[in-house]
Order: C-alpha cells, then sequence, then structure tokens
C-alpha cells in the first residue's frame, strides 16, 4: 500500500510536469488535475510490484540534496574528463584495455545500478557484467593500470575512484 | 543558428552508419544503432528549436524512451537470453 | 550577446564530442571500446546541445514573459535529457553483456578476469 | 547560406542505404538492426516534414514494436 | 417469368425440363421393349477376365490418378511446362505480379 | 530464366517509378481543395486543435474504425494460431 | 537480464506508461492521440518482458485479460460512433454539452483539455484498444517462443 | 522565398524504397526476409503518402502555437497513421505464421518449406 | 422503418463488427449464446440486404455520409468537393452485398459442426464476422482508401481463417501464401490512391471520377490497380496461391473465400467502369480483362483436371470460373465506348457474367461445402483413397450432383442460363473467345465427372464401410444453397429481371454515380 502511493505520486508528478503551463500562468487546469489523478492511479496499478521504492529511506531529502551534490559535484566533473580522454584516445588512438572484476560491496539494486551507470559514464571504464549474488561488478577498462592488477577482485579506487562510497550514502 | 547544427549532425549519422554497415559482429552494429538513436534524438530537439515549435519535443522523448527497448530486445538475443 | 556566445561555444563543445563519438567508431578495434566512444561521448554532447537548446529556449522565455509557450520547451528538452541520460548507459551495459555473453573477446586484452570466472 | 532543403536530400539517402543493406545481408539480425536505423532515420524524415503524429507513431510501432516482434520471431526460427 | 429472354435469344429451363421428361419416358418405352433374357444373380452378371480371376471388390474401382492418361500422353507438350510453372514458391507468385504489371503498364503506354 | 524474368520486370517497374517522380508535382506544391477545407474548419467544427486528429477520429472515422477492426483481427489472428491445443 | 537493466526498466517503465497516457490524453491538442501512445504504452510492456521475461509478467498478466480490455476498446469506440446515429453514424454530438464540450476560440492557443467533444473518449478507447492488442501480441508470441514444446 | 529540391529527392527515395522491396521479395527465399520486404515497401508507401502533404515551409497542422497560413495538409497524415497501423497488424500475423511454418517444416526457406505445388 | 432504411448501409457493415467485438466477451459465458448470436446477426444482416435492396431498386442509389449533419448532406456547404467519408451503394454494390450476406450465412450454419472438433471456436466466429465485415465494406464503400482499408479487413481475417487448423502443415502454409499476395497486392492499390491524391487532392471515388484525366500517372495507377485486384481475384497468371489456399483453408471458410475474391473482382470492375469510365481507352482495357479471362478460364480448367485433391481441383475450377465472369464484363468493358454494340451484345455480354458471379458464388460454394463434408467424415482430400462414398451419404452426393451439373452447364441449371448469355453475346463479338468458352465448359464437365466418379460411385471400400452421413447443420447449410440453385435454375427470367439488369446498367451509367454524390 505504502508503495502503491508513493508510486501514485511519482507518477502524479511526472504527468504534471508534462503538462504545465495548461491552466493560467505556470498552474495546471482543473480538469487536467483529476485526469492526470486518475492516470496516475492506473499506472501505479501495474508497476507497483516492481517499482524500487521497497523503503522510505530515499524519500530523505537530505539524499536528494546528496545526490545533487554529488551529479554536479563529482559526476559531471568526472564526466568532462572522461569525454576529453576519450576523444584523446580517439584521436591517437592508444589503448590497453582489458576486464577487471571489482566489489564494491552494495547491498541493494538501486545502489549497483547508480554505480554501473556512473561507471559507464566516466573516465576509461564500461560496466559489463554484473554477479546476481554477490553484487560484483565487471568493468571494461580502456587504460587498464599496472598496479592495479595485484589482487582480485581489484581495487576500486583505482577504477571508479569515489563513486561506491557516494552510492552507497545516497541509495542506502 | 541551428540548421547548421542539424546538418552537421546527420553528415554525423552518415559516419556512423558507416559502422552499421562494416562491423564485423552483430553487437558492432547494435553500438551503431545505439550512437544513431542518440544523435537522431539530439537532432530531433535541435530541429524542434529550429522550427521553433514547443511541441514537437514530444517525439524525441518518445524516441529516447523507445530506442531502448530495440536496444534491449537485440541484445538480449545476441546474448542468447530466454524472454 | 554573451548568452549567444555561450550558445555558440557549447554548441561547438557538443558537435565536437559527437565527431568524436563518430571517429571513435571507426578508430577503435572493438565492441567494448567503441561502446566507450558511442556511449560517453554521444552522452556528454548531448548534454551541451540540448543544455544549448534549453538556454536559448529560456532567455526566450524570459524576453516573452512568463506565460510563453518556451517554457514547455524548456521542460521537454530537459525530460529528453534525463531520458538520454538514464538509458544510454543502460543499453551500454546490455550491449557489452551481449558481447561479451555472445563470445566476443576484448581485442589486445592485458586482463580478461571475466573470461577467467565464467568459461 | 545553407537552406533547410539540404537535409531532405541526406536523409532519405540514409533511408534507402539502411534499405539496401537489408536486401544484401543475409543475417537476419543485421537486418533487424539496420530496419531498426530505417525506421528511426523514417521518423526523422516525417520529422523534417512536419508530420509530428505520424514521427511519433512511426517511432512507436517502427522502432520498439515491430523490432520486438522481429527478434521474436527470429529466436522462434532460426537466424539464417 | 421463368423465360429468360436477353436480346438475341431466349432460354426457358421449363421447356427445357418437360423436353428432358419426354426424352426420358420415350427411353423407358423403348427399354420395356427390349429382351427378358437377362437375369440378375446368375452367371450373365460374372466378371469374365479371360479365365482369370477377377480383381478383388476394392481394386475394381478406377483411381482417381488413371483417370484421362492418355488426355495428359496426349497433351505432354503443353502439360510438361504449365505444370512447372506452378513452382508453389511465393517469391514466384510475386515476380508473376511484377511482370504482368508491368506489361500491363507498357501496354497502356504504347497502345494508349 | 527466372532470374532474367526477375531482372527485366523489376528494372521496367522501376523505370516507370523513376518518370513518375519526374511528372508527379515538384515537392513542397501540393494541389489542396480538400485540405484547405479541413485546414480552415476543423477547428470550428470539431474544437480540436490537433487539425490530424480531427481529422482521424471525426472526417475520417470510418477508416480508423476499419483501422482498430484491422488490429483486433490481427490480434485474434495471433492469439488463435498460438492457442493451446486440446489434450487427446 | 542483468539486474542494472532490470532495476532502470521498472524506473523506466513508470515513466513510460505515465508519458503514454499523456499522449493518448493529450492528443487533440499536441501530436499524439490513441495509436501513439497506446504504442508507446505497449513499449513500456515490451520493455516488461524483455527485462523480466514473459514468463514472470504472465503470472500476473493473462491472454484473456488483454483480450477483454481489447474487446472492451472496440466497443467503446464503436458505441461512441453509434452515439451519434440520432444524426449520423460518426457524428460528434459532444461538441457543445458539459462533457468535454468547450469550443476553443478560433486561431493559435495553447489549448484546453475539456475541448473537442467525443474525441477525447475516442482517444482513450482506441488507445485502450492498442494498449491491449500489441501487449496481447508481444505476450503471446514472447510465451511461444519461450516454451519450444507445445502442448498437441 | 527558399528554392525547391532538385529532382524531387524524397519521391525519388520513395521509389527506390519500393524498388528494394520488390528486389527483396523477389530475389530473397528466406521468409522472414520476405516480411522484410514486405515492411519496407510499406515505410515506402507511408513516406509517398507524408511527402505528398509537405508544403515548402510548412509548420505541422496544429493549432496549438503555429501560424495557421503555412500548415502542411493534415490529410496524408491522417492517412499514414492508418497505414502504420495496418502494416504492424499485418507484420505479426506473417511472423506467427512463419513460426508455424518453421515448427510444421523445419525451415524457412520459401522452397523447402513448401507442401503443395503443380 | 424510414429510419431503418436511411441507416442502413451503415448497419449492415456496423452490426456485424459490434458482434464480432462482443463475441469474445459472449463466448466466456457461454458457447451456445455465442453460436444463437452470430446466426442472428447474420440473418438480421440478410433482412438488411433485402429491404435496403428493393430501396434501391425502387428509388436509385443509397448515399450515407459519415459524420456529416445529414445523411445525405455529401458536400458541406459553400464548398465543391466531399470531405467526409461517403457510403455510396447502388445496384452493383447491392447485387454483391446479396452474395455476400447468403453465402456466409449458409457458411456460417455449416461451419458449427464443421468446427466442432476444434478449439478456438470463438476466435473462429469473430474472425468469421470480420470477414464478412471487410467483404461488405468493400462493396458499399465510395471512397478509395477506405476500399483499402477494407480489402485489408478482409483479407487479414480470410488469412487468419484459412490457417485456422494449425495442425497441418498446409493450412499454415497456405494462410501464408494468402497474406503475403493479398498484403503486397494492397500496398500496390495504396501506392495508387496516394497517386491519386497527390494529382487531385481527392479520395472520393465520384469526385475523382469526375476530374480524372488519364494522365501518365493515371495510367500507371489503373495498371497498378488492375492487375493488383487481379491478382487478388485470382486471374492467370496470378492464380499460382488459389488452389494453395482454397484447399488449405475449411470448408466453409473457402466458401467464403470464393466471394471475398468476387468482392475484389467488383472492385476492379468499379474502378474500370466508374472511376475511369469514358476518360479511358477502353477497347485497350477491355482486351486487357479479356485476355485475362480467357487465360484464366483455359488453364484453370486444364489445370483441374490432373489433381488428385477434391480441394485443389474445385479451386482450380474457381480459377476457370471467374475467367468466364471477366470474359463477360470484359467484352461490355471493350465496347463501352460504341452505343450501338453495347446496345445489341454488350449489355447482354455484362449481364451474363454478372449473373455468372451471384451462380458461382451459390454453386462453387455448395461444391466447398460437399468436399467439407466429405473430408468431415473421412478425414482425407485425396481422391485417390476415396471411393463407393455415395452408398452412404446420399444427401451429400445428390448435392454434389447439382453443384457439378450447375458448374459444368448442364441444362436446366443456372450455370447453363449465365453461361448461354456468355456465349451468345460474346460470339457477336469475336467467334473464337465463345467456342473457347464452351470448349471450357466440356472439360469442367469431364473433370467433374473424374471427382464424382473417383468419390462416390464405385464398390463401398472397407474403410468406409460405416461412415455415416454429414451431420444435421452441415447438410441445412447446403440445403441453403442448393435450395437456391434450383430456385436459380428454375426463374432465371426473374433473377436476370430483378437485380442483374440493374447491376449492369449501374457499371454502364457512370452518370448517375457521380451526379449522386455531386449533384446536378
Amino acid at each position: 500500500m505504502r508503495t502503491f502511493l508513493i508510486t501514485t505520486a511519482c507518477a502524479f508528478l511526472l504527468y504534471l510536469l508534462l503538462t504545465t503551463a495548461s491552466g493560467p500562468l505556470f498552474l495546471w487546469s482543473k480538469e487536467e488535475l483529476i485526469i492526470g489523478a486518475i492516470f496516475a492511479l492506473i499506472v501505479a496499478a501495474i508497476v507497483r510490484k516492481i517499482f524500487p521504492v521497497k523503503n522510505l529511506r530515499l524519500l530523505n531529502p537530505k539524499r536528494w540534496f546528496l545526490f545533487l551534490a554529488y551529479f554536479f559535484g563529482i559526476f559531471l566533473p568526472a564526466m568532462a574528463k572522461a569525454n576529453v580522454d576519450v576523444a584523446y584516445r580517439v584521436i591517437t588512438g592508444r589503448i590497453n584495455p582489458g576486464i577487471v572484476r571489482i566489489s564494491p560491496n552494495l547491498k541493494t539494486d538501486l545502489g549497483i545500478t547508480m554505480l554501473a551507470n556512473s561507471i559507464t559514464l566516466t573516465p576509461g571504464t564500461l560496466s559489463v557484467e554484473v554477479d546476481e549474488e554477490t553484487n560484483d561488478l565487471y568493468v571494461h577498462w580502456i587504460n587498464v593500470k599496472k598496479e592495479a592488477l595485484e589482487k582480485i577482485p581489484r581495487d576500486c579506487k583505482y577504477v571508479c575512484g569515489k563513486f561506491p562510497d557516494w552510492a552507497r550514502r545516497i541509495a542506502e | 543558428m541551428w540548421l547548421p547544427v542539424a546538418i552537421f549532425l546527420a553528415v554525423c549519422i552518415a559516419i556512423i552508419l558507416v559502422r552499421l554497415f562494416l562491423g564485423p559482429t552483430p553487437p558492432d552494429r547494435l553500438v551503431g544503432l545505439d550512437t544513431l538513436n542518440t544523435l537522431v534524438i539530439v537532432s530531433m530537439v535541435i530541429l524542434g528549436a529550429s522550427f521553433n515549435e514547443v511541441i514537437y519535443i514530444d517525439v524525441a522523448i518518445v524516441y529516447a524512451l523507445l530506442s531502448f527497448v530495440t536496444t534491449l530486445f537485440i541484445a538480449k538475443y545476441i546474448e542468447k537470453g530466454g524472454f | 550577446m554573451i548568452l549567444n556566445i555561450i550558445i555558440y561555444i557549447f554548441i561547438a563543445i557538443g558537435c565536437f564530442f559527437n565527431m568524436m563519438a563518430a571517429l571513435g567508431l571507426h578508430r577503435f578495434p572493438d565492441v567494448y571500446t567503441r561502446l566507450h566512444a558511442g556511449t560517453k561521448c554521444t552522452t556528454f554532447g548531448s548534454i551541451f546541445l540540448i543544455l544549448a537548446v534549453v538556454i536559448q529556449s529560456i532567455s526566450a522565455w524570459v524576453a516573452e514573459g512568463l506565460s510563453s509557450p518556451q517554457s514547455i520547451l524548456t521542460l521537454h528538452a530537459l525530460i529528453a535529457l534525463v531520458a538520454i541520460l538514464l538509458t544510454n548507459p543502460t543499453s551500454a551495459h546490455a550491449i557489452g553483456r551481449a558481447a561479451h555473453r555472445s563470445g566476443i573477446k576484448p581485442a589486445r586484452a592485458v586482463v580478461d578476469d571475466l573470461e577467467k570466472e565464467k568459461p | 547560406m545553407i537552406e533547410p532543403g539540404v537535409l531532405h536530400i541526406i536523409v532519405p539517402i540514409l533511408i534507402v542505404a539502411c534499405a539496401l543493406l537489408v536486401a544484401i545481408l543475409k543475417d537476419l539480425i543485421v537486418a533487424v538492426i539496420s530496419l531498426a536505423a530505417m525506421s528511426l532515420l523514417l521518423a526523422l524524415e516525417f520529422y523534417l516534414l512536419q508530420a509530428p503524429d505520424v514521427a511519433i507513431a512511426e517511432a512507436g510501432v517502427g522502432a520498439a514494436i515491430s523490432a520486438a516482434i522481429y527478434i521474436l520471431a527470429i529466436r522462434a526460427t532460426k537466424r539464417r | 417469368m421463368a423465360t429468360l429472354e436477353f436480346g438475341l435469344d431466349f432460354w426457358n429451363p421449363i421447356v427445357c425440363i418437360t423436353a428432358f421428361l419426354v426424352l426420358i419416358a420415350g427411353t423407358y418405352l423403348l427399354r420395356s421393349r427390349g429382351q427378358k433374357k437377362y437375369k440378375k444373380g446368375t452367371a450373365q452378371t460374372q466378371i469374365f477376365l479371360s479365365g482369370e480371376e477377377p480383381p478383388s471388390v476394392e481394386q475394381r474401382h478406377i483411381k482417381a490418378h488413371n483417370i484421362y492418361w492418355g488426355f495428359f500422353q496426349a497433351l505432354k507438350g503443353y502439360y510438361d511446362p504449365t505444370i512447372k510453372a506452378h513452382t508453389g514458391i511465393i517469391n514466384d507468385y510475386i515476380i508473376w505480379f511484377t511482370a504482368i504489371a508491368t506489361a500491363t503498364a507498357a501496354i497502356l503506354f504504347i497502345v494508349g | 530464366m527466372r532470374k532474367i524474368a526477375m531482372a527485366a520486370s523489376l528494372s521496367v517497374f522501376i523505370a516507370f517509378l523513376i518518370a513518375a517522380t519526374l511528372v508527379i508535382h515538384p515537392f513542397g506544391y501540393p494541389p489542396s481543395q480538400m485540405d484547405d477545407y479541413i485546414i480552415e474548419n476543423a477547428q470550428s467544427e470539431t474544437g480540436a486543435n490537433n487539425v490530424v486528429t480531427a481529422v482521424v477520429f471525426d472526417y475520417r472515422g470510418f477508416d480508423t474504425l476499419g483501422e482498430a477492426t484491422i488490429l483486433f483481427t490481427a490480434v485474434t489472428g495471433v492469439v488463435m494460431l498460438f492457442r493451446r491445443r486440446k489434450k487427446e | 537480464m542483468s539486474k542494472i537493466v532490470r532495476t532502470m526498466s521498472s524506473i523506466l517503465s513508470l515513466f513510460i506508461f505515465v508519458y503514454g497516457s499523456y499522449i493518448i490524453m493529450h492528443g487533440h491538442l499536441t501530436p499524439g492521440g490513441g495509436f501513439q501512445g497506446g504504442a508507446v504504452f505497449a513499449s513500456g510492456v515490451a520493455l516488461l518482458i524483455v527485462a523480466f521475461g514473459s514468463q514472470n509478467l504472465h503470472k500476473s498478466l493473462k491472454e484473456h485479460h488483454l483480450s477483454i480490455l481489447e474487446s472492451g476498446g472496440a466497443l467503446i469506440f464503436i458505441g461512441l460512433a453509434f452515439g451519434g446515429i440520432a444524426t449520423v453514424f460518426f457524428y460528434n454530438f459532444l461538441v457543445g454539452s458539459p462533457i468535454f464540450g468547450h469550443i476553443p476560440p478560433p486561431g493559435p492557443n495553447p489549448g484546453d483539455i475539456w475541448t473537442a467533444g467525443v474525441i477525447p473518449f475516442m482517444n482513450l478507447a482506441v488507445g485502450l484498444k492498442v494498449i491491449a492488442g500489441l501487449s496481447a501480441i508481444l505476450l503471446v508470441m514472447a510465451l511461444a517462443t519461450t516454451i519450444t514444446e507445445v502442448e498437441e | 522565398m527558399m528554392v525547391g529540391i532538385p529532382f524531387n529527392v524524397p519521391f525519388l527515395a520513395v521509389a527506390a524504397l519500393i524498388g528494394i522491396a520488390f528486389y527483396i521479395i523477389l530475389s530473397q527465399r528466406n521468409l522472414i526476409k520476405l516480411v522484410m520486404g514486405l515492411g519496407i515497401m510499406a515505410s515506402g508507401v507511408n513516406l509517398f503518402l507524408v511527402t505528398l502533404g509537405y508544403r515548402e515551409g510548412g509548420v505541422a497542422p496544429i493549432y496549438t502555437h503555429a501560424p495557421i497560413e503555412r500548415m502542411v495538409l493534415p490529410v496524408p497524415q491522417a492517412l499514414t497513421l492508418t497505414s502504420i497501423v495496418i502494416a504492424v497488424a499485418t507484420l505479426a500475423l506473417m511472423l506467427s505464421m512463419v513460426v508455424h511454418i518453421y515448427r510444421h517444416t523445419g525451415s524457412i526457406d520459401s522452397e523447402e518449406s513448401r507442401t503443395m505445388k503443380g | 422503418m424510414d429510419k431503418l432504411i436511411t441507416h442502413s448501409p451503415i448497419l449492415i457493415i456496423a452490426i456485424p463488427l459490434l458482434a464480432a467485438f462482443l463475441t469474445p466477451l459472449i463466448s466466456r459465458v457461454n458457447e451456445k449464446a455465442r453460436d444463437v448470436l452470430v446466426i442472428t446477426t447474420l440473418a438480421f444482416v440478410e433482412f438488411l440486404v433485402i429491404i435496403l435492396a428493393r430501396d434501391i431498386y425502387a428509388n436509385g442509389i443509397h448515399i450515407y455520409t459519415l459524420g456529416a449533419s445529414s445523411p445525405t448532406l455529401t458536400i458541406p456547404e459553400q464548398y465543391m468537393v466531399p470531405v467526409r467519408i461517403i457510403l455510396e451503394v447502388d445496384a452493383m454494390s447491392i447485387f454483391m452485398g446479396i452474395i455476400s450476406a447468403t453465402v456466409s450465412l449458409a457458411a456460417a450454419v455449416y461451419s458449427l459442426s464443421f468446427m466442432k472438433e476444434e478449439t478456438g471456436r470463438d476466435r473462429f466466429y469473430t474472425l468469421l464476422l470480420l470477414m464478412i465485415v471487410g467483404m461488405f465494406g468493400m462493396e458499399f464503400t465510395g471512397d478509395m482508401f477506405n476500399l483499402f482499408v477494407f480489402l485489408e479487413i478482409a483479407s487479414i481475417s480470410g488469412a487468419a481463417l484459412a490457417a485456422f487448423r494449425t495442425r497441418f502443415t498446409d493450412a499454415v502454409e497456405g494462410g501464408f501464401k494468402y497474406i503475403i499476395i493479398s498484403s503486397a497486392g494492397a500496398l500496390v492499390v495504396l501506392f495508387s490512391v496516394g497517386i491519386f491524391y497527390a494529382q487531385y487532392n481527392l479520395l472520393n471515388i465520384a469526385a475523382l471520377a469526375q476530374v480524372i484525366q488519364y494522365t501518365m500517372l493515371d495510367k500507371i495507377a489503373l495498371a497498378l490497380l488492375v492487375i493488383a485486384f487481379a491478382m487478388k481475384l485470382g486471374g492467370v497468371p496470378l492464380h499460382m496461391w488459389v488452389p494453395d489456399t482454397y484447399a488449405a483453408a475449411p470448408a466453409g471458410i473457402t466458401a467464403m473465400l470464393v466471394v471475398s475474391s468476387q468482392a475484389c473482382m467488383y472492385a476492379l470492375f468499379r474502378v474500370c467502369f466508374t472511376l475511369y469510365g469514358v476518360t479511358l481507352n477502353m477497347a485497350t482495357v477491355g482486351w486487357i480483362v479479356i485476355i485475362l479471362g480467357m487465360l484464366s478460364m483455359f488453364v484453370g480448367v486444364t489445370m483441374a483436371i490432373p489433381q488428385i485433391d477434391i480441394k485443389r481441383l474445385m479451386s482450380y475450377h474457381a480459377i476457370s470460373q471467374s475467367g468466364y465472369m471477366l470474359l463477360g464484363v470484359g467484352v461490355g468493358l471493350a465496347v463501352l465506348g460504341n452505343p450501338e454494340a453495347l446496345a445489341t451484345y454488350g449489355r447482354e455480354a455484362m449481364s451474363g457474367g454478372i449473373f455468372h458471379i451471384i451462380n458461382h458464388a451459390l454453386y462453387k460454394g455448395l461444391l466447398f461445402l460437399t468436399a467439407g463434408a466429405l473430408f468431415y467424415r473421412t478425414g482425407t482430400r485425396d481422391l485417390n483413397k476415396m471411393g463407393g462414398l455415395g452408398h452412404n451419404m446420399k444427401f451429400t452426393s445428390i448435392f454434389f450432383i447439382i453443384g457439378a451439373l450447375s458448374i459444368s452447364g448442364i441444362p436446366p441449371f443456372n450455370g447453363f442460363a449465365s453461361k448461354i448469355m456468355i456465349y451468345e453475346s460474346v460470339y457477336r463479338f469475336n467467334p473464337i473467345l465463345a467456342v473457347i468458352a464452351m470448349l471450357v465448359s466440356i472439360i469442367t464437365l469431364a473433370s467433374f465427372t473424374k471427382a464424382f466418379q473417383s468419390a462416390f460411385t464405385g464398390p463401398q471400400l472397407p474403410q468406409y464401410k460405416d461412415v455415416k452421413e454429414a451431420p444435421r447443420s452441415m447438410l441445412i447449410g447446403m440445403g441453403i444453397l442448393a435450395s437456391i440453385i434450383i430456385f436459380f435454375s428454375l426463374f432465371p427470367g426473374l433473377i436476370v429481371g430483378w437485380i442483374v439488369y440493374p447491376a449492369a446498367d449501374a457499371l454502364i451509367n457512370q452518370a448517375i454515380y457521380i451526379s449522386a454524390v455531386m449533384g446536378g
């Protein structure tokens, strides 16, 4: 039931976002609100079983601010660096690739998803496979450093920096 | 201002299509398709701005959401998974 | 005027990275490295191009008054951006996984943990 | 001055190129990929022809649904 | 009401049926004046095949495959290519379609 | 034989198509007598801002009914083809 | 598919469903309508099929549910068409009435959802039908192609 | 005033698409390829219909924020919508029949899988 | 009652459609109720068709504008072209409508017990109703694009029905061939519609007929349309799908597929006579149609003789018989520009061809139903394996004899009535054609003799010792058609005067069709 309500709220907010300025100024006309509510209920009834809001911790505004901070402070600069890096490799053609295994020790699905997507978009790495039980990630690394190859699973700090910590803080 | 950008993107699309044609293995072509998707979405947004038509962006959103489904289907076929 | 310059800079960055993506697909030797080019560069380029559109429409919005239809353009362009940001890395992951499972070895690889552990 | 008609020349050529690929190659999965690309570019061309309704329909049906049906059918039969 | 008149000629089924009935009656008349020697169940109705045993009842029925055998032999020059043209391959059907459509368009262009 | 017939008919067919593109109206300048009426009157007659939707559901609504019927037919056909059969 | 794809799909499916309903409902104002929205919505179902497997989906979504939905949508559509038969079949009998009956001011305007008479209802009916139909096609084909041995 | 497109390129693309579709249907023995050929043909016809309705420098026929006088023709777009849905419906039916043919004969080649001829 | 007649064109299409949408819901509740619903709907449609026919023969063309503020408001006020979809029912349309309604009623009654052993019968009846909707739509519409839509409905449902018994390989193959052929044809039709739209910005048939100019594009469109419809109706050399599909479909459906291809023939005639009409160079197109007809007649019948599958044999005869119709109407088309010849023999030839349409639908439907009855009881279609079935299946063999004599043109059956009209009028046009037509009729008799001999006569085979007569509803279905055939045989003058001459005149008089929509 709780999940259902949260899902409904998400759907309703999304619908409102899509139909801004339907009424006077910024607001919504009342027909739009009613129709949106009905649709939100229907959609929530469909997806309630799979929508990943099993716990209420994600509703904490602190986590949202953390997410924004992470997104703008850590993620975007890393992404810019990544792109310059890839551009450099495109032009020169120097690569030294390999697939390495890291274990970030994340528990929830959302956390591992966030981490994997961050890894994919940031310097020289691309998540290829995830272990269903242990949540270990297999990462394709475009420029394998010698010092990271000492132990298995490899050390996170060479591959993806501080991302696992941030993911844990935000999603767990 | 926007039209040259759109044409430039179209040229990029043409270059990517070459990879789609040459790609030795199916995953290579799939990468080409994925890249193509993103570029087409961006050019849709750009063209929407160029026509100065606010409602056109809807098409880009639809494409951004749905091209994902195609990619997943083909990827799942390539990895020989059960549907 | 300054706004225009910012928009032009954004467009230049976006176009450059999209071009890099297109070239990278040809320069790299195998699927995984091509995925690097195809995912990262297009996502980054798209962010900048869409941001350019957003900045322009916001300026038009401010110029035309609050009830201008440009607000819808801004919001929808941002939604499209979010959709790209969400889907692109996931589909890259799916493609990489599919490629590995269908038996494609990474070219010139120095190390392959996945191959060792899951034959 | 670059005129907008240039896009009306580039995009149809790309569409025809994708269709040719379907005709040439024997591997069905590649044919599906290139059909998806054709459908995508077709949607872009509809967009350029000022038909956003049709573009959405082509995006929804051509890209997602019909590719999915093809893949399911190929899975149940054989690949080439 | 029963008569179909179509400008050139006419056709009336009632007349036709009456004629048939008259014919049948005449035939029956002729038949009734025939010999009465024929009897059922005697050697008169047995099959005689130059002294051989006649085939069993099931084998006496002529199979559909064998009917008009001579006809096909006589028209071999027509039947062989015609049956060969019916390949049963779906592509060929569309080849015929394209060919005939182009031919028709060409005829319309040339003749007018 | 089949290949020759194919090549000949196909090439002539495509030649006809290309000839048709040369005599059709130039791209971008169509005749419009029926559509002008629809563009002018759709908003006032049906109340819909989107003229295409007005055409789809009002002026040519019967086509849409037919189209929905086709989809219904196809779905019925597919479900029928993959139906579970009675166990003997 | 992997855990990452599954999580992402469950988030995106909400997005796609809401977006599909938006397209269906705003068919008479913005590009879109019953077919387009229905196709988008059904693509969401396709996403669920590819991410979670048709067997799992089949536990909660059976073909006959979809069949009933589709018949229902078709019946609503043809019923709306029959609704105008007092004048003519397919007559737009709701324009000017209190339900969806506003008449928009002539010329360009941002649009009001409460307009266009029976068209929004027709959009809904067709949308329902297309959703059910395309999902049924995908679900049935996915199930039939997964089970290799068909029960004879 | 913008200049028109030389040689009616979009119409030529339509001709090329239909030609390629016929080439695929005539020459490819694979049944799924055949169906793909029909799909390409449907795309070609759709493109033809939409191209018919385009006006130089036009806008979409939606009153929301657009000027009225330059709208492209709406009827071809409505026809194309119908045609797209018809195409996907036939596609689904054809492919499920192909699946059945494969189950019966073990082949999707149009020559190997036929049982009736003559 | 007036209201009913006014709205009957749309009701004839919409009521089966409504029933088709209701069938899946009702059959979840009760199987019996579904059967009753289907039969009631078809009977009601038959009734509607008959009252509409009476109205049309009394008052002329019936117009129904969909969505306008009045059914007869074809053109909006202050405007010059029609904008909305218009249903336009003239004598030819309602003639085809009578055929469709009758044969489908018989086929549905027949299928009640024929499909008893199959699963998924709710889908079967849904598709059957949809196929009827498609045929009626094609026959009644006055709009080119709408014609395409209903063509697709009829083809898709027909293909799905042909593939209904999926446990047989040939059923699926036949369905697949049918759907490929028909969707290729339909796409070509759509392309032609696009060509018309490009030139005149119109979709209505009557409005197009008023302005059409026979330019180069129109010639291409004409060729494509004629050949696409010719493929759908099974004219040689585009006929090869016909035996494959007809043989594989369930028997009741085969009878309906015959009617469906005749609906395509109607579309062909509509395009040639009404859409192009006097702008056309009639002699050329007429001769094209005549040549198609002659080829169909000859190749169809000669290919029928070697067949050993009874339904394939009958399918080839269906091709051959459609040749007669094409020949008759083609002669009419060839002399359309020549009023004198038209009056002396052209109209007669067309009437013969059109009369042959209804006769063919009836007796070929009956023959396919008897073949289905044989299959139902023996489990095979192979004539080599049959024999002596006449001992046990007396009614079926009587129905077969009626159908066979009628198709071979033996007096006094109705096949002879239409054939003699064709022979005599075609003889005035070109004697050679008439002689070939008679020859074909003789070969038809020969091949049906073969079929009858192999299946019904001969000693009783041991494996068929305890074969029973076909079940009752199948006999009722066959009986409906057989009694109509006998009625038609006894009173041909009545039928021709009532429905055939008006239909022929409706095709000839293009101006009336145009003025019904465009006014003036």
